[in-house]
């Protein structure tokens, strides 16, 4: 098993909070896992991405050249991502705000309209959630219930309402994916 | 149509990298206003600090440089000494002008180089994800003072102006800050005497900014504002400490 | 008349020019555009008075100020 | 049981100088490393250990100098400029016979270069970037995991051979995270240190000192400390092998560039390409030995590194022209896999000729 | 046989590398009475400059070390951090500590650290062979002000206890000189006190010392005590600048 | 009609920068190069140039890049403790391909060491002992006279390339006097310098820096750079060869220690023993091509260097093994010629067996 | 009586002593010994009293004062 | 003609500008010269010396291990540098300040009563022309014409009195190396 994700977004969408929740749930899956973060002025002006490679075996290299996964919450970092999919890859994008354009991609596009659904829920911050939780289902990683329980142990020193609210977003996620699968390709 | 205001000349139009709020982009544009205003352009040479302003020169066009961390002091200082003609300014942050840079700072001001020093005091390590500084308050938490700074443990905030206006060598100290209009127009005023100071006393000058950090503060930009009104100017009083024109005041000695 | 025009590339929505307009005449858009930005509109129907906050506070000297004649 | 953590790179150095018992933290900002000197600000303080942010470099260097002058175990840490500035203590601390530990989480250069990896400093590092004869032990880590056990590790042999131990690491090794084992054993005491200033109470007064103005002296001293050396290169000399035994092409690797050299193994051989892999641990002793057998039966060599041609200098000096010899370099850009079968095929292809 | 003055333990019985006259001999004997006074010298940790009193070592018997020149208090602040129960000193030169060490001189005493510093002022480059140093005086001949120091061209004379001053971190400062007996014990009061300030308040201390130099100002021992008295003090005055014992006085916060 | 003056090494050095144009001059006193500063105190002010005595080497190095920026010829000069200050700024300079001139008259080291005559920081100015990759030429003077000659170069070197130009000499070079001949003739007028920082009266803001952030951006400088030091290795190459032709023994050595080979050469010659000497003026780039060739008919080579064997690596990178190489490294003191009388002798015993 | 003993070995005849003695009880030796210093010798005759300048002043610590009892 | 000469004493003998000025002297002659001196915190405490070497052909150290003469002002000096003197040198000493003890050294030995000289003229500072001249003569290294007028120029720009003061000084040198040299072996 060998995954290569990318996620990307601007500052306040919780990129990297996702990424080391999927890094640490990986862990403790008893995988081998590397994140790897942007970091330096690259992050200055509120753009955000990092790295996670999951496998079963020796992690090589953390920084992904062709991503297996996207999760791009926005335009600019679909446009400068997008390319580098590979063929067999699948691309969960916040379609609130990104238009993937009609050119298409090499691999799977997976809509899900989280900015939406997180105003829904009342707070953008969720926006990373919604992504995951989609991402998750669209990939069949873990099962739902060993996510949500990394999650709780992610927020173990936080207020509990924040895990409901998280948990809430993971599984407008799942739906939202399931829903982009079912739709013609 | 008559235009009122308009981006000045010598900011080049580009999105900045800078946070949302962040004063840096306030100095640029004084520093540029006033570098049109008194027709210098042509003849100004700038250096950018290693600090988050580290691509000003990306957005002012004139000629710059980009030299190591904490010394453009001195590297103004020897280009003006070669190139008297020409103006010349050092910008700086607070770790780089207070810390690593302490004793560029020092020399220059005491050897009252005619140079213009535009020093940004934010309280923090802006570039490299929000340290401790010099100049950061007491209690204030940063990446290095997670429990907050402490007198004893980490030292006190440093007074820059305070301590340059003990040297006989600089000509012209202000402090001023960027959390209001009316300040904003000191501020602007500042600029203008700082590089007229060199131009017509060939002395030295620097203008200290309390300018915001939103990001590492931690806070709304508006906020961060309030803060700098509310609680650094109790720590670091605005004023000019250091002044050739004013009657009767210490007067820096210029170089022949 | 004034006319206030924000540049929408250069606006990073710091929201400063909108504290300090003595008219409240400027507000930030409710959504983020694609650089996460909240970027500055102009409130239609309040009166600009060219007081020059905003122009002053901007960090990102990304607001124009003009006075066209005429009605 | 011992903990697995999920750490950067920069945080695991931290912990494993924490766990290794380093008594006080030196350091100055610099990009790719913060994540260390951020991690020390948190836990020195919380032990009761000393933690200072020094206004420079160089006074970091030089307070690492006192402390351990003083007999405590003491590191700084730093990137390519910051190391720099303190070439002028290293070279002091050398000369004193003063143990210390300095982390180089290495970044682009020279001049401000920019933020990503690079191996840009391996000379600095393993010839003396300071003046004077002297050596630094310099550990090459490849894993969040080495870069905890290194720094450990650099703390003891700092002590035993009273002299400056550098962890040569790089952007990527720093940023990245990864699981990390946290031993529960204890790491063994610091050994006794009878050189230390601790107050002459009950015995003469002691002087660490580096200026040896009587005839001769210098000279003297200069040739205990290569004892030292000899015995450092005798002892501490360490590599790891990958399929070097039957390899046509010997990889020379470290770090970051060592991972992508086991990724190209890996490919090679499932492509038929018989590649092996050579990656020092430490880069000085430089394990030329090692790379001297491996290379024996092999048709040439391939050095991966982040830089110019630095560390290809040492397998030159190691092979001397018993095995033909090329390099792929990339000074700011970790190559990848493919790039190194390329660059390998290529110089079987070269052999053929 | 009554013993009324005997040379201290703590100064080694041996032949100094100093010049006729040379004021550091005299700093180094007081160092070494009031060690011996207060019972220290098993428990001193000293740093020596890099400057003509880089081997102090040989003739101060406490534990010394020799670091690089001009970071002596950043030294002896980590030496203190880590072995509280010691008292470290630093003893450096106007080169070392003004020049090369400003950076270091300034943010040591800014914490505050509890070391004492003993400032040997003698306005010149002893070791190096008499250039001009930060607090060389105006006019004055130097190997490298050879027509004298001119304050635009060459930079003003420093005055490093009014500098310090500024900030809050040191708990004692005094400038004191060595130009007559009664100098001389004040002198001596001022290194007890100096001491005393790290012992008994574990705040950073400075004295400061108009030393002579003979050998590079060119005149008889005697010649450059009266320059010091006559010339030197009008620049840099004799007082106390910071005193934690005086009431009402700014006291400078010490270390937890 | 030239004149021929009686000086000290460090002020025919000083003199060699007057009289190529130096337009400023920015150092830090130290031993054993002071009467350099001094000579520039007293000439630069007198011509109207530019003479600052800085408060460090740091600041020193620094106003170097300022004033070169500038456009201006610019030059600094320090010792070993000294020069590892500057390295930070070297590196600044290299990567912002600024022209500069440094002097290094070095001293006994590592630390304090002592002010006696040494070649220690060899790896230091050959290597760079700042971070990253670049690179410094390095001229290396024999007598007074070359103090002089090779400083005056050392400015031309720099405007040429770009780049950083290290005269590294040592205690007794920079001390001892000798009859210096000054030309009468002009030295050439700099180059046009289209980069230089003069204000942007009539044209586009120029801007000198080393941040290079854009995607490959820095790669490709470096490259550039690389470039750059290649044309400088097939071009600037200088080296003085004495009886090499036929020797059985190539002794190579630079500075001072060069001068006691060609004592010994003669000595040995008389004896009956054949000694060469291959002299690097050039320490970087290094003088490959010659030493093989010298090399090619003798039995051994023998290094002669007051180092523990660092330009000895630079001539088994040459040789790569194809002839037995023997060092004389003396850290902290000048041999003698029948030292290396002596040493030739036992290589040549050795090779017999 | 006051017995002042100054220290051949470590005087360098700077004279601060014979410049402060209130007595004027020291003086410089005419010649150079070896060192070619000039050191300092007790004026015979002249009643020391204990003023201790020559103490305070000296840079080498080589005068030693002391006080022997008896006629 | 190869000459090594080492001049040593202390501070205020003139050691310095003996050694430069015979440096100068032979170079103007034609020959090649270097002049080394010691330099640094060896100088402090009054110490003070320089080697000179004189040659016709190319000089490869100028420092000397075994000079062919010493050119000595004082005790320490004597102690340090005799045993070094080569079989066939020559050491001019200043007898009035330095004992050369009964043992005798290996070369030939030139008492001159320099200090004793200098009181004569009124100034110690001239010890250092009296051995020059001394020197000058004992070796024949300069027509004493010679000598006095490289003396001349390296004085130049100084007042003409001490140009009188210090030939008067290399005259009394040259006899007392004369009577030296007449006196039995
Ligand atoms: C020699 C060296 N040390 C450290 C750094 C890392 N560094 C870059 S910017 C900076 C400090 C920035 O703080 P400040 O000067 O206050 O500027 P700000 O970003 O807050 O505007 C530091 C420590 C460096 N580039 N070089
Ligand atoms: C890094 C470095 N720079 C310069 C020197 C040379 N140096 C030795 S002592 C000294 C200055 C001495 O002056 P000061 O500190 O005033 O002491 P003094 O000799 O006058 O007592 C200098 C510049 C050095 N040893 N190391
Ligand atoms: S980090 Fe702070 S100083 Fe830097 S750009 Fe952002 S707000 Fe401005
Ligand atoms: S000029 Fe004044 S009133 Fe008009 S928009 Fe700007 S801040 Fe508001
Ligand atoms: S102040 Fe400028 S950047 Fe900020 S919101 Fe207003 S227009 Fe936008
Ligand atoms: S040179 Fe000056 S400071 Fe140094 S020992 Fe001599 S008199 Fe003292
Ligand atoms: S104690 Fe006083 S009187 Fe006696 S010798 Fe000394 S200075 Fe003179
Ligand atoms: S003060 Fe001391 S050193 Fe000076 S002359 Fe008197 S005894 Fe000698
Ligand atoms: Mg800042
Ligand atoms: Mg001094």
């Amino acid at each position: 098993m060998l995954e290569r994700v990318i996620i990307a977004g601007f500052g306040g969408q919780g990129v990297i909070f996702a990424g080391k929740l999927l890094a640490q749930a990986m862990m403790a899956e008893g995988r081998n896992v590397t994140y790897f973060p942007a970091y330096g002025p690259e992050v200055r002006g509120g753009r955000a991405h990092c790295h996670v490679v999951v496998s079963s075996d020796e992690i090589f290299s953390p920084v992904i050249a062709r991503p297996d996964t996207l999760i791009v919450m926005n335009q600019i970092s679909w446009d400068y991502f997008a390319p580098s999919l590979s063929p067999e890859g699948v691309a969960v994008v916040n379609s609130t705000m990104v238009a993937t354009g009609p050119a298409g991609i090499p691999g799977r596009l997976i809509p899900v309209p989280a900015a939406e659904i997180a105003n829904e829920l009342g707070d953008v911050r969720v926006t990373n959630m919604i992504m995951l939780g989609a991402y998750n289902h669209a990939r069949s990683l873990l099962p739902l219930d060993r996510l949500l329980e990394h999650l709780r142990s992610a927020l173990a020193d936080r207020k509990a309402a924040l895990y409901e609210l998280n948990c809430q977003a993971v599984r407008k996620g799942v739906e939202a994916a399931a829903a982009a699968l079912a739709a013609p390709r | 149509m008559k235009t009122l205001y308009e981006r000045p000349d010598t900011l080049r139009r580009c999105l900045t990298h800078y946070c949302a709020g962040c004063g840096h982009g306030i100095v640029h544009r004084l520093i540029a206003e006033v570098v049109d205003e008194l027709g210098i352009r042509g003849r100004t040479v700038g250096a950018a600090p290693v600090g988050c302003a580290v691509l000003a020169h990306q957005y002012l066009k004139v000629d710059m440089c980009e030299p190591a961390h904490g010394r453009t002091p001195e590297v103004v200082a020897a280009i003006k000494r070669v190139r008297p003609e020409c103006v010349v300014f050092s910008y700086q942050g607070d770790g780089d002008l207070a810390a690593i840079g302490t004793a560029e700072t020092i020399h220059v001001a005491n050897r009252g180089e005619p140079v213009t020093v535009f020093f940004v005091n934010n309280a923090v390590y802006g570039m490299t994800g929000g340290q401790m500084a010099p100049t950061t308050m007491l209690t204030q938490r940063t990446t290095t003072t997670p429990t907050g700074r402490d007198a004893g443990y980490h030292g006190h905030p440093i007074r820059v102006c305070e301590l340059l206006a003990t040297l006989d060598g600089p000509a012209y100290i202000e402090r001023v800050t960027l959390t209001n209009p009316d300040r904003v127009r000191q501020a602007r005023r500042a600029v203008r005497k700082g590089f007229l100071t060199q131009i017509e006393r060939n002395g030295y000058s620097l203008v200290e900014f309390l300018s915001p950090c939103p990001t590492y503060w931690r806070m709304a930009p508006i906020e961060a504002m309030r803060f700098i009104e509310d609680e650094m100017t109790k720590v670091y009083p605005l004023g000019v400490f250091r002044d050739w024109e004013a009657p009767g005041a210490a007067k820096g000695k210029t170089r022949k | 008349m004034i006319v206030v025009e924000v540049d929408e590339e250069l606006c990073k929505g710091c929201g400063l020019c909108v504290a300090f307009c003595s008219e409240h005449a400027l507000e930030l858009s409710p959504t983020p555009n694609s650089r996460g930005a909240y970027t500055v509109r102009v409130i239609g129907g309040v009166v600009c008075c060219a007081c020059r906050h905003c122009t002053i506070m901007c960090p990102e000297a990304a607001v124009r100020l003009f006075r066209v004649s005429g009605p | 049981m011992a903990q697995k953590v999920l750490m950067a790179g920069n945080e695991a150095a931290g912990e494993g100088a924490v766990q290794a018992g380093c008594d006080a933290y030196f350091g100055y900002p610099i990009t790719p490393q913060n994540e260390l000197t951020a991690h020390m600000a948190r836990r020195m303080p919380e032990l009761g250990r000393v933690f200072i942010q020094a206004e420079s470099e160089l006074a970091a260097i030089n307070m690492v100098y006192g402390a351990s002058a003083a007999g405590k175990r003491a590191m700084t840490s730093s990137s390519s400029p910051g190391i720099s500035l303190k070439q002028e203590g290293i070279s002091y601390i050398a000369a004193s016979r003063l143990p210390a530990v300095v982390v180089n989480v290495q970044r682009g250069g020279p001049g401000l270069g920019n933020i990503g990896p690079s191996q840009g400093d391996y000379w600095q590092a393993t010839r003396g970037g300071g003046h004077g004869d002297y050596r630094s032990i310099v550990l090459a880590p490849a894993s969040a995991q080495e870069m905890f056990d290194l720094t450990a590790r650099a703390f003891e042999l700092a002590d035993r051979y009273r002299m400056c131990a550098i962890v040569l690491a790089d952007a990527y090794l720093g940023q990245m995270m990864e699981p990390v084992v946290i031993p529960d054993e204890p790491f063994p005491a610091p050994p006794p240190k009878p050189w230390a200033l601790t107050g002459c109470e009950g015995r003469p007064p002691r002087l660490v000192r580096s200026l040896l103005l009587g005839e001769g002296e210098l000279e003297r001293h200069t040739y205990a400390l290569f004892d030292t050396y000899r015995q450092v290169e005798r002892e501490e000399t360490r590599w790891e092998a990958m399929a070097a035994e039957d390899a046509d092409v010997v990889l020379v690797a470290y770090g970051m560039c060592a991972r992508i050299c086991r990724e190209a193994v890996a490919l090679g051989r499932r492509q038929g390409m018989r590649l092996g892999l050579i990656r020092p641990i430490t880069l000085w002793p430089f394990p030329n030995q090692a790379l001297t057998v491996a290379a024996a039966g092999a048709r040439g060599v391939l050095v991966v590194e982040m830089s110019m041609g630095q560390m290809a200098q040492d397998v030159r000096l190691a092979l001397e022209g018993r095995r033909p010899i090329a390099l792929l370099g990339r000074p700011a850009f970790l190559p990848e896999a493919q790039e190194v079968l390329e660059c390998a095929a290529a110089l079987l292809e070269a052999r053929k000729q």
